[in-house]
């Protein structure tokens, strides 16, 4: 069965994805108050790796994915990628999760057990990879509408309080801030959409890959880069990297009249998280599946997804972890998985692409 | 899957499937004894023609279901003053009688008991002739019809006042001459076994994709089911997603509206006794789109469905809403309005969840109340109910002041949408309980869940949510608001796969 | 179809069996704190809470103030221990004001604004104020005429900052953010007691000047309402200035301050660094009493203009010599924006601003306009 | 508690394997291994809190991090 998700769709999930649960950390704090600059240079190093992406599922010819690997790379090369991602998905799908506990139980409730909210998300997270990808793709939409709309609010809202001189001076510690900054968001949350390749089992068009990832990658830089860059503009350069969740702290600096809009902030937080859980729990499930040689993934998500609740409490236990993990991470695996496979692969792909028109042609 | 597919009698009628015989008298046997018997509503009418060589008739009809003066005038008179010719015998004879005595337009001959049986109940009268083998069967359908009246449930301020009655063929007309156009077309099945009732499947052939007709076609063919006394039975058989609360069949009591979702591409089924067209597929914007934003000003119309979506949100998550931020949030209400709740509810001795769920039990009842009473009790009964035991209730410190209006207002925003507020009782229950459990986090989890479903739904190959998960601009052009007529150039890319153009481009008076 | 039943029912039933109550709290249990108070802070924290009590139920609901203070070992620790003799539980997320003593604010002012600056309950919004000549506790147990409690009526104060003036009103978070900062100094309002109708009514005038985190010392009404001026802020206050009309007459005149426009620039000339301020301030004029005067006269109103210039001009000077040389605070910023602007001379300089700040040259230009006299142009005259 | 968890999982597991419409042994085997393998990381957690998460690219951290100083940058 072939799931066929439409462009349009396909560029909300990525976008969703890539905003997801990035929206009330603080991210690039390093760059401090050229934080934009950060995420300019992020955007612009990301991007060839997106269209990387985009060129390899183009390769495919618009085969499904499992067929369409095995076409570029063979059956098992392709297969040992598989695994190595199933598990970088899961993990993925894990810190996650205990991000959105985290912050649920740092904002809200206190004293509710991170594990129930783990094993709700868990729970419905595992419905969602099970109805499939076009299923999230179409969620993704709707419930953009509702992200879209709460991010303007709050954006122009901020933009009351903002103050521009916080951006001032550019560059005073001169780039290699900025760069770091922008190490840090290429590995969360920028390059983190290689899980995405996993994702989509066919695309309609050769072309569709692209018009899918770059204008879905590019959009969501942008949401991040404006929303970020405000609530550091309210927060104060000096302050946003203290705080664990700086846009949170700057929406909750918003007086309209006595009504507090940080719970909408949180809101949208939990939507987006919940949709990118959903689809790295639903890579972690296609990648494990095809690297044993099914064709069906389904049945494997109920496993997964219950590991994840372990896996979300486990790997990361505190508040202050999770800050590491979102803005220290781990930067050899990150490289490993964001760059390095993915170029060997690329380049793998092109020249057995090559070859095999080269080969055609002469038979 | 359905157990009523068990019990279908599969015994055949003893006589059904006989000849008749060429004896008068023998045929009368079976008719009384057997195929029609215990039922004193059939009536026997005996006569002779006239002529050298009389012969014995009976005229087989069910009282009340025949119009008694058309056969008195074209049957019975005309077959009393007839002398057919004396060396007509069997088959000859009745033929002889259908073509040139007869004048009914409508007249067929059967030669089976089952078939007279069948004829007879459906308001046919059957002719019997001694020594002829078959019958006549004249069509003198006359029963007592309803009026075309306006639609008690869709009524409207603007618009046509034309409601669908029980009646079929008045139905397909009243449909047809909305779309007056040889494109327009029906199919007629017939379903139940006891009540072989006929439903008309209605589209556009140049709109409607015809894998969508032939796939109404066969999920009603597939059904097998005793009797259908209302579209309803259809509906449910049918459906997609059974399990789901959420509607994926539309019914409209409104010619005008079966006509336009017709022209959307949709297919409309029609069933023989129902006032009411299913149309498929359903999407759940059509829950909210009401004929009158069509007819209305664009701007009027739109405000109205904005007002009909945010009615829905309102009626839908008030309560939970209401408890996630008492009972978890106080931080989130406004200062002066947290400490007025706090004081309103000193001495209320429930928490939150309980004043809502019985409030709203409350409500159900004497909303249920108001609508199975005769109308001008069940009103005194909602408004007694309400204001006399609301305000008691306030005085007696069972419930809060500020729970009085949250359910009164949900209950009030309910009535906005009637098509999909009876699954409203049942989402907001959801919500209260997860908000009850987890606050607002709650009432999200439970947002996602219930998004998740409505994604997962498909009405006839049709993503359920088809208008709302799309960003290209001209589908979304009469979802949450309607844009006005000349901007709707397309129909629905989802629904009409064929003609999609609408409007010809240099059509409309005043195009921007 | 088989598969959607039991999924949605795992679903039900697993929230319906995880969904404890772990956080549920019922609202008419607690007790909404609206007011924090610190007046002590060595060797044990002095704190003072304002509370209010609802009552009532049904239609008419009661809210009563409450003010309790106590000894702790910290503030928190404090705020919470006060929930034994209140015998409801403390709400804080809807405090409006945070008051700390002359003595706190002397010692320092870290130790007692950690905890809200930290805290998941106090919002961040709250109201600081420093309390001169009396302590947080008098203060919460004074009698506002139209307020239900001293907090509300201090939200009310500070809310109403640009027609009352006098002092400028900061939200915890402001302040966090100067002590982050570079090269600025905070300041706080603060709260007096005054006699009226035989009550102590609590107002808010005049600001504290830190340094670090350490009250340094004063400014009052009008030296604020300068400080005001020169951050930009807006505020429209009155200044009653004699104005010298005619000859040598002098009239007082009430000007009504309607816009200030300001522009702050560091310069670097040769290695010698400067400030140029620049103001562009609108008058409109309220009150001329007796003065004889139109403002129809253009002569009259260049002249009175000329005057108003050289008022605040002296004004600033002195304000300026008060933060530079008495105080050494750099309340205005002027090194935040050496920063911001000129990040080498920052560089430079910035290891001890202490010093290059106390004898900074400031370039001062002051422009004042008159732009509205009111309804009437001319003077109310009486025929003799 | 350890069975309690226990005992949950292998119910799910139960239950799910129960609706399935046809069991290939193939399915049903990786369905099982994944399924203790959930079961265990549900469990091991429970039984030592301060369970150190394994960092199999550990090694490469390392010898990056040592690179990186070598360089003089970061």
């Amino acid at each position: 069965m072939r799931e066929h998700v439409p462009d349009d769709q396909g560029m909300i999930l990525v976008l969703l994805f890539v905003v997801g649960n990035t929206l009330v950390f603080g991210l690039g704090g390093v760059a401090g108050p050229d934080i934009w600059l950060a995420f300019l240079t992020a955007t612009v190093m990301a991007l060839p790796m997106i269209l990387l992406m985009a060129r390899v599922r183009s390769l495919m010819q618009g085969a499904a994915l499992y067929s369409g690997l095995e076409q570029v790379f063979g059956k098992w090369p392709s297969r040992g990628l598989a695994l190595v991602y199933a598990l970088y998905a899961w993990r993925l799908s894990c810190f996650v999760v205990s991000d959105v506990s985290n912050f649920v139980q740092a904002i809200a409730l206190p004293n509710t057990p991170k594990v129930v909210v783990a094993s709700i998300l868990a729970l419905l997270m595992l419905w969602a990879a099970k109805e499939g990808v076009e299923v999230l793709a179409r969620f993704a939409v709707v419930m953009s509408k509702v992200v879209f709309a709460v991010l303007l609010v709050t954006f122009i809202l901020l933009l009351s309080v903002a103050n521009p001189a916080e951006f001032l001076p550019v560059m005073y510690d001169g780039a290699k801030p900025v760069f770091l900054g922008a190490f840090q968001l290429l590995d969360f949350p920028f390059l983190e959409v290689v899980v995405l390749f996993w994702v989509f089992d066919c695309f309609s068009s050769k072309r569709s890959p692209f018009k899918v990832f770059v204008p879905g990658f590019l959009s969501a830089a942008l949401i991040l880069l404006v929303m970020t860059s405000t609530s550091l503009a309210v927060v104060g350069a000096d302050r946003y990297s203290v705080f664990y969740f700086p846009i949170w702290t700057a929406v909750s600096r918003i007086n309209v009249s006595t009504m507090r809009l940080e719970a909408i902030v949180g809101v949208t937080f939990a939507i987006g998280s919940f949709l990118k859980m959903a689809v790295c729990l639903l890579a972690a499930s296609r990648c494990v599946t095809y690297a044993f040689g099914f064709s069906d993934y389904r049945f494997v998500v109920t496993p997964l997804a219950l590991a994840v609740i372990p896996g979300s409490q486990w790997l990361i236990t505190t508040l202050m972890e999770v800050e590491k993990s979102a803005i220290k991470t781990y930067p050899t695996s990150a490289t490993i998985y964001q760059v390095v496979l993915p170029v060997v692969f690329w380049v793998v792909a092109e020249i057995r692409v090559a070859k095999a028109r080269h080969q055609g042609k002469g038979g | 899957m359905f157990f009523w597919q068990k019990t279908k009698k599969n015994a055949p009628q003893p006589r059904g499937l006989d000849d008749l015989n060429p004896s008068l008298e023998i045929n009368l046997h079976w008719l009384k004894a057997d195929i029609l018997a215990s039922d004193e509503t059939i009536v026997y009418r005996r006569f002779k023609t006239s002529g050298a060589k009389a012969r014995d008739c009976v005229l087989v009809y069910a009282d009340n279901m025949v119009k008694h003066e058309f056969l008195s005038q074209f049957v019975l008179r005309p077959m009393m003053q007839s002398s057919p010719p004396k060396h007509l015998r069997g088959e000859e004879l009745i033929r002889y009688l259908s073509a040139n005595v007869i004048e009914s337009d409508g007249s067929e001959l059967v030669a089976r008991y089952g078939e007279i049986g069948d004829k007879i109940m459906n308001g046919v009268a059957v002719l019997l002739v001694d020594g002829c083998p078959l019958g006549i069967a004249v069509d003198a359908k006359g029963w007592p019809k309803r009026a075309v009246t306006e639609p008690p449930s869709e009524s409207v301020v603007r618009g046509p006042r034309t409601g669908f009655s029980e009646d079929l063929g008045v139905n397909i007309s009243l449909v047809r001459l909305k779309l007056s156009s040889p494109n327009f077309k029906t199919r007629f099945l017939y379903v139940g076994t006891q009540t072989k009732t006929k439903v008309a499947i209605l589209y556009l052939d140049n709109v409607t994709s015809l894998d969508l007709v032939e796939e109404v076609a066969r999920r009603i063919d597939a059904i097998e089911i005793d009797a259908v006394l209302d579209s309803g039975y259809i509906q449910e058989m049918i459906r997609d997603a059974p399990y789901s609360p959420f509607p994926t069949i539309g019914h409209t009591e409104r010619p005008d509206v079966a006509a336009a979702k017709i022209l959307e591409g949709r297919v409309a089924v029609l069933v023989d006794g129902s006032p009411f067209a299913l149309t498929v597929p359903y999407l759940l914007v059509e829950a909210f789109q009401v004929n009158e934003d069509y007819y209305n000003q664009w701007m009027v119309g739109s405000f109205h469905r904005l007002i009909r979506y945010i009615s829905y949100f309102i009626t839908t998550s008030t309560p939970a809403i209401y408890i996630a931020l008492i009972s978890y949030h106080p931080q989130l209400i406004p200062t002066n309005l947290v400490v007025s709740i706090s004081a309103s509810r000193k001495n209320v001795p429930f928490p939150g969840i309980v004043e809502v769920i019985l409030m709203g039990l409350v409500f159900e009842i004497l909303r249920e109340g108001g609508v199975r009473l005769p109308r001008p009790i069940g009103q005194a009964i909602s408004i007694v109910g309400a204001i006399v035991l609301g305000e008691a209730a306030v005085s007696a410190s069972l419930v809060s002041a500020p729970m009085i209006i949250v359910v009164g207002v949900t209950g009030v925003a309910g009535f906005v949408n009637p098509a999909l507020n009876d699954i409203a009782v049942l989402i907001r229950l959801l919500f209260v309980f997860l908000a009850a459990g987890l606050g607002l986090y709650g009432y999200v989890f439970g947002t996602i869940a219930i998004v998740l479903l409505l994604s997962s739904m498909e009405s006839f190959g049709v993503p359920y949510l088809s208008t709302m998960t799309t960003i290209r601009p001209q589908d979304i052009k009469d979802t949450v608001v309607r844009v006005p007529w000349w901007q709707m150039r397309l129909r629905p890319r989802y629904l009409a796969t064929k003609d999609r153009q609408r409007l010809q481009r240099r059509t409309g008076s005043k195009g921007p | 179809m088989r598969r959607g039943f039991p999924r949605l029912l795992s679903l039900l039933l697993v929230t319906a069996l995880l969904t404890g109550c772990w956080d549920h709290i019922e609202i008419e249990a607690l007790e909404f704190a609206f007011g924090l108070g610190v007046d002590q802070v060595e060797p044990d924290y002095v704190v003072v809470v304002e509370m209010v009590k609802t009552s009532g139920g049904g239609q008419q609901a009661e809210v009563e103030p409450l003010v309790l203070a106590t000894k702790g070992k910290s503030v928190s620790a404090a705020g919470r221990s006060l929930s034994n003799p209140a015998g409801l539980r403390a709400f804080w997320p809807h405090a409006y004001v945070f008051l700390m003593s002359e003595q706190v604010a002397r010692e320092g002012i870290v130790p007692a604004v950690e905890n809200i600056v930290r805290s998941r309950y106090i919002r961040s919004t709250v109201w600081v104020f420093i309390t001169k000549d009396c302590t947080a506790e008098e203060v919460f147990k004074s009698k506002p005429p139209a307020a239900n409690s001293v907090s509300e009526h201090l939200n009310a104060i500070a809310l109403m900052q640009e027609t009352i003036s006098g002092f400028i009103p900061l939200q915890v978070w402001q302040l966090s953010q100067a002590f982050a900062a570079e090269g600025i100094a905070a300041i706080l309002p603060t709260v007096k007691l005054v006699h009226e109708q035989g009550d102590l009514v609590p107002i808010v005038e005049g600001t504290a000047v830190f340094k670090g985190d350490r009250m340094v010392g004063w400014l009052d009404g009008h030296e604020s309402d300068i400080l005001c001026l020169l951050k930009g802020i807006i505020q429209r206050c009155y200044f009653v200035i004699d104005t010298k009309v005619g000859e040598n007459e002098f009239f007082p005149i009430t000007y009504e301050l309607v816009g200030n426009r300001v522009e702050i620039k560091p310069q670097d000339k040769d290695g010698k660094l400067s400030v140029s301020i620049a103001l562009d301030l609108h008058f409109s004029v309220e009150e001329m009493g007796r003065a004889p005067y139109s403002f129809r006269d253009e002569a009259f109103a260049r002249s009175v203009q000329a005057q108003l210039a050289t008022a605040f001009t002296h004004w600033i000077r002195e304000f300026l010599s008060k933060t530079q040389q008495e105080y050494n605070a750099d309340i205005l910023g002027f090194g935040q924006l050496v920063r911001r602007k000129e990040p080498q001379v920052w560089r430079r300089l910035g290891e001890n601003w202490d010093v290059h700040f106390r004898d900074l040259p400031v370039d001062l230009e002051v422009k004042c306009k008159v732009t509205m006299a009111g309804l009437s142009s001319e003077p109310l005259r009486v025929r003799e | 508690m350890v069975g309690l968890v226990i005992l949950v999982y292998a119910a799910v597991a139960a239950f799910e394997l129960w609706l399935w419409a046809e069991r290939p042994w193939q399915k049903v085997l990786l369905y099982l291994v994944l399924f203790a393998g959930a079961t265990t990381l549900a469990v091991l957690p429970v039984l030592n809190p301060d369970l150190k998460v394994p960092e199999p690219l550990g090694f490469l951290e390392k010898l990056l991090k040592r690179l990186w100083q070598k360089g003089g940058s970061v």
